[in-house]
């Protein structure tokens, strides 16, 4: 669902260029749609060429779990698009600490493309940041 | 830069929501958020040394849920709710 | 100040509607202007022209066409969203060969960067999870 | 949505008179239709004549409340419906103490029409029931 | 033996569907009837015609809609749930005079007796939840 | 009377089930349930002294959660699924 600007709305990217994105995304993978729509939001963002980050909390660690085959279910691997976030523009994505050690997870065991946000990193994170859309 | 938090239940959202206030924000607990009062009122009663905590009216009165006096607590209607996103530069809601 | 609001929650297992359109409607009280409505996720759902409930339960497809048309507010409901849980307009409908539409009248189906777009363009965006 | 049987659907209510039935409703009241639906179960299959009965569990404890007013949401009144269950013949309405206690509730909070189910309590009366339905 | 199933869960937010697709797939491959699935709460939007999700998804409805005919099951979505959500037939889009109707073929619009019968009736009732 | 628990998802299904369970019954993982084996490992543990549990095998490899092996906890196929409906005469699905 990644969508170019369009000509005509040049004026509105513009204003778009000004600030930056972090999408909060905090739900497991396979559940239901949200996760990978909260991945499309960001990806859009990212087509705006709006500075764009992504921050994992919560049940979206399980996201970037590693060796994820959901062909069975069917689903679409979530983890083939983190592996191309890059390629889109997304620029970082973020993996809090503490929703790790609570899920019993190691950071070995993640898909290696994120940086850790350890103690009162996300707090402060998400202060610095302008806009912030949760899902 | 302050910021409001709104939560809407307990678990996950709260937690992380706790994880993500700054000293000076605000947290406004909205629909089942609002059991928080019955279900953790130990946490809200430290948090509120450092952030403002409010609870959404029609969703208290919806659900029984009594506001506990000892608590420094404050109930807001739609409009406080609004007020609320006036006076904070950002919104972040939890869910 | 111009507010913008996106609800991802459906009556059937969220408040999220209901709260978005009480909230909406104390913006529009306070003064303020509300440009934009984005439903996304099952918020997809409060665009549904075929929503009956029984009589003591709110029609919140309906009460959302009112405020909307009555306040001129942009009602967009994200395109991706809306065609995997089966929410299409006219347009979509025989584009994809579907035997009916059901999107209400007072809304448009559009693209996620109109989210995007006014979280960057308007004061506030205020989001309405399920 | 209470429904009588109809007189053709006699052969099932019939065997339908052989069993009995346990309604498992532990959702929070008014975050969707979910208590509601589960309500609606129980008092049809009272309906049929069917021995029924109720249990609250984890957060379908708050559904039993006191003091509810939701008229400002607005939402039908949950706590109307459980005042006149027994007019529908739904037996006994069973509560899990140890979600009470979870909560920080208390069972004088609670409208006064329930069998507080303590220890293993729920664990062996699931298992005395023929007929168990979750939600 | 005979099973029945219950559903309550849709696409967009639970995994009910898929998993009870899958289950009744190996029901059927068991040797066993599956005499009845019922569609209950958000289970019911299962049952529309008008979902289209992108090529790399599944049509969940259209799924349900070959399994039902194929193996003559009884596909009953509950009628109060399907109205309060915007799921209806023809009969009752004329009945109060929506606009549309879009309850997918196979399945058909009945009361929450047709649950109860099926737990009484059947040797198994498995759930889905949402 | 033997009865097979699902559950969907760990917090309150898990938690529910772990007070409906008798010895002697099955529990099944399924979908985000499956996650339990990173979260709870030990009550895991603890359970299967009086139950059996097994765990969903498609659930298990799309959300690539590795099986404890010093856990004695059963991957089943949907084939294995509806046999556990057969052995016992109840299924209560938590969710």
């Amino acid at each position: 669902m990644l969508q170019q600007a369009e000509p005509q709305e040049s004026e509105s990217q513009k204003s778009v260029n000004q600030t930056s994105l972090c999408v909060v995304s905090s739900q497991s993978p396979y559940r239901g749609q949200s996760a990978r729509e909260a991945l499309d939001a960001a990806l859009v963002s990212a087509s705006y060429d709006l500075p764009t980050s992504l921050l994992l909390m919560g049940d979206g660690v399980y996201q970037l779990v590693d060796h994820q085959d959901p062909s069975q279910l069917p689903r679409k691997n979530l983890l083939a698009m983190f592996k191309s976030l890059e390629l889109y523009g997304i620029e970082t994505v973020y993996v809090d600490s503490e929703s790790l050690d609570e899920r019993g997870l190691e950071p070995e065991q993640l898909l290696p493309v994120y940086t850790l946000l350890e103690g009162d990193g996300v707090a402060t994170f998400l202060a610095t940041q302008k806009k912030v859309l949760n899902f | 830069m302050a910021t409001l938090h709104t939560v809407n239940k307990n678990g996950q959202p709260l937690e992380l929501c706790l994880r993500a206030v700054n000293k000076g924000d605000s947290l406004l607990l909205i629909e089942d958020g609002v059991y928080a009062l019955f279900e953790t009122a130990d946490i809200l009663a430290e948090l509120i040394r450092d952030v403002s905590v409010y609870v959404l009216e029609a969703d208290v009165m919806a659900r029984g849920v009594t506001n506990r006096d000892e608590l420094d607590i404050e109930l807001v209607d739609y409009a406080g709710f609004v007020s609320l996103t006036e006076k904070n530069e950002k919104v972040l809601s939890w869910f | 100040m111009n507010y913008a609001l996106a609800v991802y929650g459906a009556m059937g297992s969220s408040q999220a509607g209901q709260t978005a359109l009480s909230f909406a409607k104390a913006v529009l009280a306070s003064g303020h202007t509300v440009s934009r409505i984005f439903f996304y996720q099952d918020g997809v759902q409060n665009a549904s022209s075929l929503s009956n409930p029984p009589q003591d339960e709110v029609n919140l497809p309906a009460e959302w066409q009112e405020l909307v048309q009555q306040n001129e507010i942009d009602a967009v409901v994200c395109i991706a969203a809306a065609l995997r849980r089966g929410v299409v307009d006219a347009d979509e409908a025989e584009r994809y060969q579907l035997p009916a539409s059901n999107l209400a009248d007072g809304f448009q189906l559009s693209g996620l960067g109109q989210l995007l777009e006014s979280l960057v363009e308007t004061d506030r965006l205020i989001t309405f999870g399920a």
